[in-house]
């Protein structure tokens, strides 16, 4: 599927988007995985409180499953208008 | 409903006036405009917001659907740019049509409101010493609680 | 503060566009429209707008004022035509300036509300049928108290 | 001092505004000299609940004093907006 990241989530990991091929039922285990990848991504993961998700584009929570998902992203709080 | 995202400016005179123009039935129109601060003793130079095309489209109409079916509502509109911005231009606008000036009022707050911390935009602040993220403010999440 | 009596239309574009440049150091303006309904069923030709000039005047500056004193405002607008109206033209606006978009719709809120009830305008409908005044309505008075 | 009519007021007494020689101490005292002139201005002042008053073009009650005052103006509730 493809992980999108925005803002500061997309700095710290250092790209906007990859493709990352997952069994993960749910975000939360997507995040577990990619926490275990390198550090800029246990940096960019380590306060969960402090990220958004949304996948296939709507506003969602960790828990979400990711059954037939074909994109995720991850973001901080908005802070548009 | 008009949902718009752009980069380049909007002229807020002409949208106002076309708006209103386009709802005679309607007796209330209320607007808001978001401009970037424009402060002579502050070192802002710019400001760039990034966000999530796509889904910042689909937000952005939801949320404006919602407020057409809960307040008594002839039709709104949201335009919001990103890109860079230097202070003095504005961000964005939100326009809302109404028999009634209490729904046009409440409804382009909702939008503002939902606005604010829903859609996905994110602004980052380029000043003389660096550039930093702005962060979300626990008000504008508390905000949504009123509706 | 800029306060307009006039019978004359206003050009609600320009006026946006020129009270929200004039305010760049402020984040948020709220505008607010008013309009003749134009319903096609129904029978309304004109509306007539009487108002007690002098008091007029000194009755919005105060309304303005007390908006302005009230809550972090950088600057507010009134403009209000009396006269001969056809449905479709717009009967007044407000505008705000504020730093906080909460304090700018509020203002603009209170200022719509004292307006209403508390400026010298009365209104006359003229239908196929004949002409009758407005009456006042208990939920305009009622929406003072918020206040 | 100049007494003024407006709307519905206005087109009951048939007149916008007039000279009055008065000695009522307060607005409702000029109210019940004016009832006691003809029909017109009984017809106009017989309902004070549906009235409003200025004095020198400010809103006031009808129990508010004269002395001074160089201009009394009556209309129904305001309908701007």
């Amino acid at each position: 599927m493809d992980v999108l990241y925005f803002a500061w989530v997309r700095e710290r990991i250092g790209i906007p988007r990859e493709q990352v091929e997952t069994s993960a039922a749910t975000v939360a285990d997507l995040v577990a995985e990619l926490r275990l990848r390198e550090e800029r991504y246990e940096l960019a993961f380590s306060d969960l409180t402090a990220l958004r998700v949304a996948v296939d584009q709507k506003l969602t929570d960790f828990d979400a499953p990711l059954g037939g998902v074909r994109e995720v992203a991850f973001f901080p709080p908005m802070t548009g208008g | 409903m008009r949902v718009v995202v752009q980069e380049q400016p909007f002229d807020i005179g002409a949208e106002t006036i076309t708006f209103a123009a386009g709802h005679k039935e309607m007796g209330a129109i209320v607007t808001f405009t978001g401009i970037v601060r424009d402060l002579p003793d502050d070192p802002l130079q710019a400001m760039e917001i990034e966000h999530y095309p796509g889904m910042t489209e689909a937000a952005l109409t939801e949320i404006a659907q919602t407020a057409i079916d809960r307040w008594e509502l002839g039709d709104a509109l949201v335009i919001h740019r990103y890109g860079r911005l230097v202070p003095g231009e504005m961000i964005m606008m939100v326009a809302t049509a109404s028999k009634h000036r209490k729904d046009a009022f409440e409804a382009a707050e909702y939008l503002m409101d939902y606005l604010k911390s829903r859609a996905p935009f994110w602004k980052r602040e380029i000043t003389n010493t660096g550039e930093s993220w702005v962060s979300s403010k626990a008000e504008d999440e508390d905000a949504l609680t009123r509706w």
